[in-house]
């Protein structure tokens, strides 16, 4: 049974829809991603579950219970923001221990067990030091401690790494992580960026003008997008537009692209047949016996980006984008033949 | 920026002496003059005494317009926070798109010439108990210095987030009660701070609004001090120097406060090291 | 934020509404009493005449006081910029530590009551021509609006960054004449403009400084206004209703130029919508 | 013969070294991206070619003439800045003919010049816009079509895409590096972002407190670093500390590392060896026949990240990170075996 259900929640900001006939799920203990780009609802979601927000329609229940009414500050929901929202004028133990204090946990209760989720961020060295001595990074655990301090029912993280730096990012979401799955907390994680959504979660709910798009695991998301929305804004792919002609092909206005993938539609649909750059050979010479597609064009841009190299491959109608390993060589405008298996064309509306 | 060549440097340095001089020569020579016996046929005094002081101590008039003008002040100080604070949250956290017009409102008493104020309240309130009684003075004080006390707030309260920090109280089960004391008050408390003493100096210095509303009903320090320029020179010296004093001190606190405040706005380490990259 | 429940919206806007009347009303009043024949009687006038003002133009002060004020105003205008705006840009560009002492020394006017200014400037000041003189007047009222003049300009000088400017502009091939003019200025314009429009307001308001330093010699509007009060109550409101409109008109013209300057910092369109994702 | 020269560069702050004895040759029409963490004096470099900081010592030439004592206004040499600078009081256009009026072009060639240029970076539908109206990547791109347009000797370009998002960075730089290589112009380009250095240059400078550390190709940066500094600070590496034993080993604390490099170190020395994580193979089972480095471990995170999952890998000592496809699929606590070519592992003092 889900221990967070959202069930068809909709909220309107001055006439205009910001979330429309949510549903959800949540398991106990699972990360839950809400991914989209800034305006599509994730953050409005977040805040109805915390209370900050009440919906127009609809009930959010935790653990069985209609907390749709519930004032913020009962319904016992740790909240980490993206500013960090320490208190600045308290000690980083401080802060921590207000939550408990406002919990009324016994006296000689609070500073133990401050100091234990203190630990757990590894960031015991600086109870005594105030946010505005810490860096970003530091801040961010510390709130992320205070909001565990608590021990929530519920973790909301709403976009909690977009202050911070690119490498302090890729370390402190490995962090998280740790965590939430050490203490098997449920946790909802708001963020704008793909690269987040994919390496953090247990599920990814994909949201886009208000609505959700797709809800499933991170591979699911990445290889088999419901949608075009899903498919192009995680990851990079490159698309075809064309029309389903048989069974396993996509007519386009110049090539005829090989999938597996056609057959759920039917001959004559406007289609976009959708392939990752991963999935893209690249040969210098024509290649042979290859059961799959084979399309010739330039080499027209060159971006080395270390483990692999990102080429632009003019193929006439269009760009294609394509990964190579780092050791393969190609130069500005050589010939070259891109190929791709049919298995790795998705077909989608 | 290019290293400026010496030339510019001292020009520089030649303008602000200047410019330091222009400002304080008055200030020193106040000083001076309250101490002097005769100062009329050389450059310095001809020497020092302490008699104005005395003369000034010992005047009818002198604890009482003291005490008046401290009153008025403090009373100034107390009735804008209650006025003003209370404004500046609850225009934050719940009524947003009020404050623009809150903004606009407070510009108002700049826009007011102090004697155009002052005479409309006299004429305004000609009721008992309230015509040119302190009570009116008070209202008048605190509608001229409002301004001083809203800027100060509301820039305190932008620059601590306070809508985010609410959140962040409610989040950890803080009510109002303790949201408003543990975390918005201290956050917010230089910027109450600065603001009153602001209040506190402008009122404290004030001479039209007093002269203009109480008169001789409610006589302040500075009408004393006017008045003295009329009898003994010296005295009214020595006045200005206990005055401006008094204001120097205040605004010494304010200093320390604003420093305090932008201490905590220090550079902050970077998450490299922390990284250990 | 949660929506606020009907109640405290209403109690909001009731205190909204307490306010305004209680900082308008005297204005208002006053523009009523600058009209009325006769309102000691009737909560409303009993007629209404422009005799006051007829009164008021008529006066045998009324132009020279004016013409004073004005002159006054815009001289201390022109001096302010003078002093201010290269002081605030050179600061910016070539010698950015001294900025913490300039913002110091700018809090000094702040902590001078204005009639220890005044006696201080009449005290030094005693030789001819500049004892009493109108330019003593200026100097004094300088200092006084100083920190207006100055918060304004450096606020303008902080928020568009001149010193990168500078270098966009060098880098183009522009000297500094060009720069100055063509870029600087046109970018810190409504800053400036702003400061000397607070000045204007505030010194053509002044009426302790005129009447200490300067007294009969060099009546201002101010003095005029309130000599007239022991006179004729409907005149004096007629001319402070003159005087209040002036200064109105003024900071509408400030208002305006605000607001083109918040424009500016608009909501910019998203670089999504650009990429096309 | 080089086009630009920074001899012997030299400069202090307050007496601490901001840049020490830089010497650089720089090609004409190349694009020289100089890379390091902030407050290794990169920017600092940069300012002293623009003329906005006077070196301490060391001369600076430009096409064979010592610029050193020209003012910035006489040299020529157009910049782009982080914060855009573009002058807010002038349109998009005024923006533009501001530098070509300054260089007293003929009245009525500065228009359709400053058109041209506009054209260049596809906006020319902004000319008539304030800054202000614009989007940070439209700014920036105006920013350089501002210093284009004056036909600078060289173009300096400092941290242009930081203040953007991640969408629009990659994007511009692609942009930024077409331009610049349809018009041969010689370019400085200053970055923290290791990722940007290696996808846009021809020659990248890493730099690190002061000095150089490394002056080559991406490739030649990624594949060879010369120091532990490079090898860390661009991608990610493994790191096996030890010393040199025999001429084609490393002995860490419990491993013994086989390479092809380590000739160049005498018996004993300490060294570090690194492996880059797409360099390393995982396995399910133990692999057989394998000529190079075989450790075992259990896997201790898995971070899906679309193309390729990220494991890490306990080997008790300490966690490798390992790339592997993303169809590969292993399990938390996994018994896994790493392996890695001889070839692969890189050494270094």
């Amino acid at each position: 049974m889900a221990y967070l259900t959202l069930a068809d929640i909709s909220k309107n900001f001055n006439k205009n829809p910001a979330v429309e006939h949510f549903n959800l799920d949540v398991e106990k203990g699972k990360l839950v991603s809400f991914l989209g780009p800034s305006g599509c609802g994730k953050t409005t979601t977040l805040r109805m579950i915390a209370g900050f927000e009440t919906p127009d329609s609809g009930v959010i229940e935790l653990d069985g219970e209609d907390i749709s009414n519930i004032p913020p500050n009962k319904r016992n929901i740790g909240m980490v923001f993206q500013s960090y929202a320490l208190f600045p004028n308290m000690t980083v133990l401080d802060n921590i221990c207000f939550g408990l204090r406002m919990h009324k946990m016994l006296k000689n209760q609070i500073v133990p067990k401050a100091r234990e989720v203190l630990d757990l961020v590894r960031l015991s060295d600086t109870a005594n030091r105030y946010p505005n001595q810490l860096s970003g990074g530091q801040q961010q655990r510390i709130a992320l401690a205070r909001a565990l301090a608590i021990e929530p029912r519920v973790l909301l993280l709403d976009e909690p790494l977009s202050a911070l730096d690119a490498e302090v990012r890729v370390v402190l979401r490995g962090e998280i992580r740790r965590i939430q799955t050490n203490l098997k907390i449920t946790t909802i994680y708001v963020t704008h960026d793909q690269e987040e959504a994919l390496s953090i979660s247990d599920r990814v709910v994909v949201m886009n003008k208000a609505h959700i798009e797709q809800v499933g695991t991170p591979q699911e998301i990445y290889r088999e997008p419901k949608t075009k929305f899903v498919a192009t804004f995680i990851g990079t792919a490159n698309e075809f537009h064309g029309s389903v002609c048989g069974k396993d092909s996509v007519k386009s206005a110049e090539f005829l692209i090989k999938t597996n993938n056609a057959s759920l539609f039917a001959d004559g649909d406007e289609v976009f047949a959708l392939v990752r750059p991963e999935k893209i050979d690249v040969y210098s010479y024509k290649p042979e016996n290859i059961d799959g597609n084979v399309l010739e064009g330039l080499v027209d841009t060159i971006t080395f980006r270390g483990a692999e190299t990102r080429l632009g491959i003019d193929i006439g109608e269009k760009v294609i984008t394509a990964d190579v390993p780092g050791k393969d060589v190609f130069s500005y405008g050589q010939r070259v033949w891109v190929a791709f298996d049919s298995n790795a064309c998705q077909v989608l509306k | 920026m290019k290293t400026p060549t010496k030339g510019p440097v001292f020009l520089r340095f030649l303008i602000v002496s200047l410019f330091v001089f222009y400002m304080l020569l008055p200030i020193v020579a106040t000083y001076l003059f309250s101490l002097a016996t005769r100062w009329d046929r050389s450059i310095m005094p001809e020497g020092y005494t302490w008699e104005a002081y005395q003369t000034a101590f010992n005047l009818s008039y002198f604890r009482i317009t003291l005490k008046n003008s401290l009153i008025l002040s403090i009373a100034s100080c107390l009735v804008s926070f209650i006025i003003i604070v209370p404004t500046v949250y609850l225009t934050q956290i719940n009524f947003r798109k009020f404050r623009p017009l809150l903004d606009l409102l407070m510009i108002i008493p700049f826009a007011i010439p102090t004697v155009v104020l002052a005479l409309s309240y006299v004429r305004v309130y000609t009721f008992q108990p309230i015509t040119r009684s302190p009570f009116l003075l008070i209202m008048a004080t605190v509608v001229y210095t409002m301004p001083f006390m809203y800027r100060s707030v509301s820039n305190s309260v932008d620059a601590v987030d306070i809508s985010v920090l609410t959140e962040a109280s409610q989040s950890l089960g803080g009510d109002l009660w303790n949201t408003l004391t543990k975390v918005i008050m201290p956050n917010i408390y230089p910027g109450i701070l600065s603001g009153m003493l602001l209040v506190f100096a402008t009122v404290f210095a004030d001479f039209t609004l007093a002269k203009l509303i109480t008169g001789a009903h409610f006589k302040t320090f500075p009408m004393l001090l006017v008045e003295q320029t009329q009898i003994d020179g010296n005295v009214a010296a020595a006045l200005s120097v206990i005055s401006f004093t008094l204001a120097w001190g205040i605004s010494m606190v304010l200093l320390w406060f604003s420093s305090k405040a932008s201490k905590s706005k220090k550079a902050q380490p970077s998450d490299k090291a922390y990284i250990g990259k």
